[in-house]
């Protein structure tokens, strides 16, 4: 049985006092707090090992080296993967915009289509907006279903063989909603198109084999999952990491720059442009040692869990509407709602006042908003960190915001 | 385990009164009876504003007679604070001169500290201030990221004005 | 007077022992060392503050934008610009790319031209080529002179009104040699053209005001000035920030996403998609302070004072060749050179056997290595934590080098 | 205070013993006088090699006689171990059939801990080793980094006669 207090304990933020309470942070979907053995792992590399990798032969840049690849191989593994199937980026929007430059911008035509859902996430969308412009294709977007499900009978009506790209999210940022990806990826592969997935909301969480998954390209970010800030992962298929040109380039990303042309590195580092997070690398590999130490299967236990206790929770309470899956099966602990006429602002501000972080607004997702026709929703977001005394302080915060407003 | 846990939160203190005096009623009432909504046939001044971070949004749309403000239009969606301060806001320069409009927009964004000032715009202790209900909205001050919904609306008149 | 003892004590790695030996660390060029003060603000910041920026309306989230914004600040007023003007980006290869997509890719034609310097480093020279793969405009280089100093004549001559950017280094990371950079963007505008300045090695080690510099966008890295991996920094000039497309897309830098486009949020948030690297940020805001504290005239003064040493040191050695200018005056503390018929790497590894760290191969300057018909270079850089000792350490160091290969 | 300064360096303790290993006679003479570099008028195989990270190149090119290597030509620029591991590679081939090269490849990759092995491959104590001069890099393998300078020229060949 995991000990989840100690766990919590590990997080020094977490004892933190904001406006006269303990703080309970409930906007992990944003970012994760990070445990200790995060912080010590950057200050260790710093304090003795960090010096440029790749580039040094003496002994301190090669023990950078290895940290920086051993870090890779880390995530590789964490994710079913080869190291050399691991691109690190800023993030997993870097990640996706390495793909729309590397591949996208390079292969897709003014009669090809990409295929979007109405849930994704504006790192999800916005990169391909931009090839749209520079290429002429056009982009669609899958519905949903009345209770926030990714609506497949849409996916299947608008997949055709003039798709070149299906992007899909695991699991969505503002409706917990976990997506078909496997079905998703085969029926696109057999429409002869390919799939990148965007797992920001599914690595931290769950357990994710990409070959599972099914999808050439899958992206995540460090900082939501125990990780430091700066750092991502663009995971793809080799053979297809193989063909794609780099996005962005510089040094290290070349094995021979000359005045009419240059050759690149081998993959990963062909997409490794410049000097690389690479003390973020370390932090990132902390965090994953971190997580399986628990065991991601528990992790998930764990936030179901919550997750449950939370919808458990607000469905006691009149007036607050729940957007997505009513159960924590099938989703993830990002749970957005409503509470009366109540403005999600507002709440936040009010919640605040109790130390309940709490998140109002699009969430990066406008096109799902609006699709929900509301301008904003409030968001609580649990991770393993928290506690059914934190979904205790949102309920009774939510209490105050009714009074305050004068909400029956 | 899956059920609402017995250990409850400690026993909830009132909220905090600097939270009471943000969310006074009449903000409230503003906020769920917005005034001045309709739009107008004739239109002179117009404006859209928005705060991409928060989402609010709003539309004003000016009538003029000569440089009176004769009829205004205000239209949005978003927070209390913003909604509540547009509608307030169309009010308070209904039927007054430009110049008027910019001394009102001058004091209330004194009174938010967006503009500095040395003069403590807006006294409880002197009834007369011109502001009115406006002053109602002082209660922002003390949450500094809500202070830019409370000025969303002025800034926007003052594009729609100033074109 | 500044106590440089003191100052170097503030480095928990420069106490590490290599290889026996204490390390004497002369790889600044490539990365810099951290402060502990660096080290301690963004422990300090994950411990504390730490929550997506421009996210949340709780107050743990207005802290951290409050910092991250501090942040833009403080880089802004150390480089003499305003804050919207100064982009967070990956490092300085990003900054490059970013223009190289935001500008170049849709302002460029092929009946343009593009004129960089033979010492430009390759994250001045690999975004243009692949924005030359992509628009077909050619790129001409500026050639050096005999004593390594930009080939002003050269430059004159190749400046003609088909040049759209010149991009050219402030200091060059392989020769030393700081280029006249208010002379090249007065000529540069002149003939119609924009200019890009790589100040990499110029700002960790000089005071620079980007206005007086005349360039119109100016790129540089944190982690060589004492800051984390992971952060760097555009600044351009704002009419220019403010007509270019952002580079990369999603959440954060627009204003609006529609299914059919979006707008983009207002400079500088329109160039940074996603979550930004905000811990790295206090972290580079940091180590501006601790630079400011010491004051960058006093660490030019002392980066000169040590360069100078240096370069008298190596001339005693007999067989060694200094690339780049002779004296301490007009270059910074970047000495490549060569010893005799000895292998840069074999140096590196012999050298490393002291503790002593200096690099070998291109420095991801392959066409200046061309030029000056060698393979690769040894190269020595100082900063400020150095000290005449690491200079002695590494003339020590060379005399095993000698005996080891029989050189006279 | 610009003249070199009188705190010396403590006395240079005399460089380490692996750094004599590894910069062995044997090598620096291979380094420095490197056999077999006449490019060949008939090639049957060739490949070019190259170490992005540390810049050394090599480039190999092989004349069959049947399945014997008649003659060889390697030709690069780089550091002393890349360079030394090319010229004996050549010497230790030349004359060699296709299937010898390979079990010497193979003998030395296993040395070099390139590919792994039980048995100790070279031993001091084992004077018949069949690798002769290239033993002396055994004293690379202290400076796991140089490795794959040592590696490169036979990598290469791998790849000339694979194709
Ligand atoms: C002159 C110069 N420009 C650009 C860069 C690239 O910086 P980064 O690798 O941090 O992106 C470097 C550092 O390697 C440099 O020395
Ligand atoms: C579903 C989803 N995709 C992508 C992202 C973008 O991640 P980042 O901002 O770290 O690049 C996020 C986080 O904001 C997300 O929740």
């Amino acid at each position: 049985m995991t000990d989840w207090a100690a766990i919590r304990a590990d997080f020094p933020i977490l004892s933190r006092e904001m406006n006269g309470y303990p703080l309970v942070y409930l906007d992990s979907a944003a970012t994760s707090q990070k445990p200790q053995a995060v912080l010590d792992a950057i200050i260790d590399f710093y304090s003795t090992t960090n010096a440029n990798v790749h580039r040094g032969a003496y002994s301190l840049a090669d023990e950078a080296t290895s940290r920086y690849e051993d870090a890779r191989s880390t995530v590789a593994r964490f994710i079913g993967a080869q190291p050399d199937e691991v691109v690190f980026t800023r993030g997993a929007t870097s990640a996706f915009n390495t793909v729309a430059y590397g591949w996208a911008l390079r292969n897709v035509t003014e009669d090809d289509r990409i295929l979007l859902t109405i849930m994704e996430h504006h790192a999800n969308i916005v990169p391909w907006q931009l090839v749209s412009d520079l290429t002429g294709c056009s982009i669609e977007f899958v519905g949903i279903t009345e209770s926030g499900l990714l609506d497949m009978d849409d996916f299947h009506r608008l997949l055709d063989d003039d798709v070149k790209l299906v992007g899909v999210s695991m699991a969505s940022n503002v409706l917990g909603t976990i997506n078909p990806i496997a079905e998703i990826a085969e029926a696109a592969h057999r429409a002869g198109s390919l799939v990148i997935a965007d797992a920001a909301q599914a690595v931290p969480h769950t357990s994710v084999d990409v070959y599972e998954t099914g999808a050439d390209w899958i992206c995540f970010s460090g900082h939501k999952m125990l990780g430091p800030t700066g750092i991502g992962v663009l995971w793809g298929r080799p053979e297809i990491l193989e063909a794609m040109e780099p996005a962005e380039g510089g040094g290290e990303m070349i094995s021979d720059v000359r005045l009419d042309g240059s050759a690149w590195a081998a993959v990963p580092h062909k997409f490794e442009a410049g000097t690389p997070p690479f003390a973020q690398a370390v932090g990132l590999k902390a965090a994953i040692d971190y997580l399986e130490a628990i065991g991601m299967d528990e992790v998930e236990r764990r936030e179901q869990e919550l997750t449950e206790y939370a919808l458990k929770s607000m469905a006691g309470v009149e007036g607050l509407t729940v957007y997505g899956p009513a159960t924590a099966e099938g989703r993830v602990g990002a749970i957005s709602f409503s509470l009366a006429d109540i403005h999600p602002h507002d709440l936040a501000t009010i919640l605040d006042q109790r130390g309940v972080a709490i998140r109002a607004g699009h969430h990066c997702a406008r096109p799902l908003a609006r699709t929900l026709n509301v301008p904003a929703t409030a968001r609580a977001s649990v991770y393993l960190y928290n506690q059914e005394s934190d979904v205790d302080a949102l309920i009774g915060a939510l209490a105050d915001a009714k009074e305050l407003f004068s909400v029956a | 385990m899956l059920t609402p846990s017995s250990v409850r939160w400690p026993t909830p203190r009132s909220y905090s009164v600097s939270l009471e005096e943000m969310y006074r009623e009449v903000i409230l009432d503003h906020y769920r009876n917005p005034r001045n909504r309709d739009p107008l046939d004739k239109i002179d001044a117009t404006a859209e504003g928005n705060n991409p971070l928060c989402g609010d949004e709003v539309t004003i749309e000016v009538s003029l007679n000569g440089d009176t403000v004769d009829a205004i239009s205000v239209r949005g969606q978003g927070c209390s604070i913003s909604q509540a301060s547009a509608s307030m806001m169309s009010k308070a320069v209904l039927g007054k001169t430009e110049k008027e409009v910019a001394e009102i927009t001058d004091t209330f964004k004194k009174m938010m500290g967006v503009i500095d000032t040395d003069e403590n715009v807006v006294d409880d202790d002197r009834p007369g201030a011109t502001l009115g209900d406006l002053e109602a909205l002082q209660g922002v001050r003390k949450f500094p990221v809500r202070i830019k919904c409370a000025d969303l609306a002025w800034t926007t008149l003052e594009e729609a004005l100033n074109r």
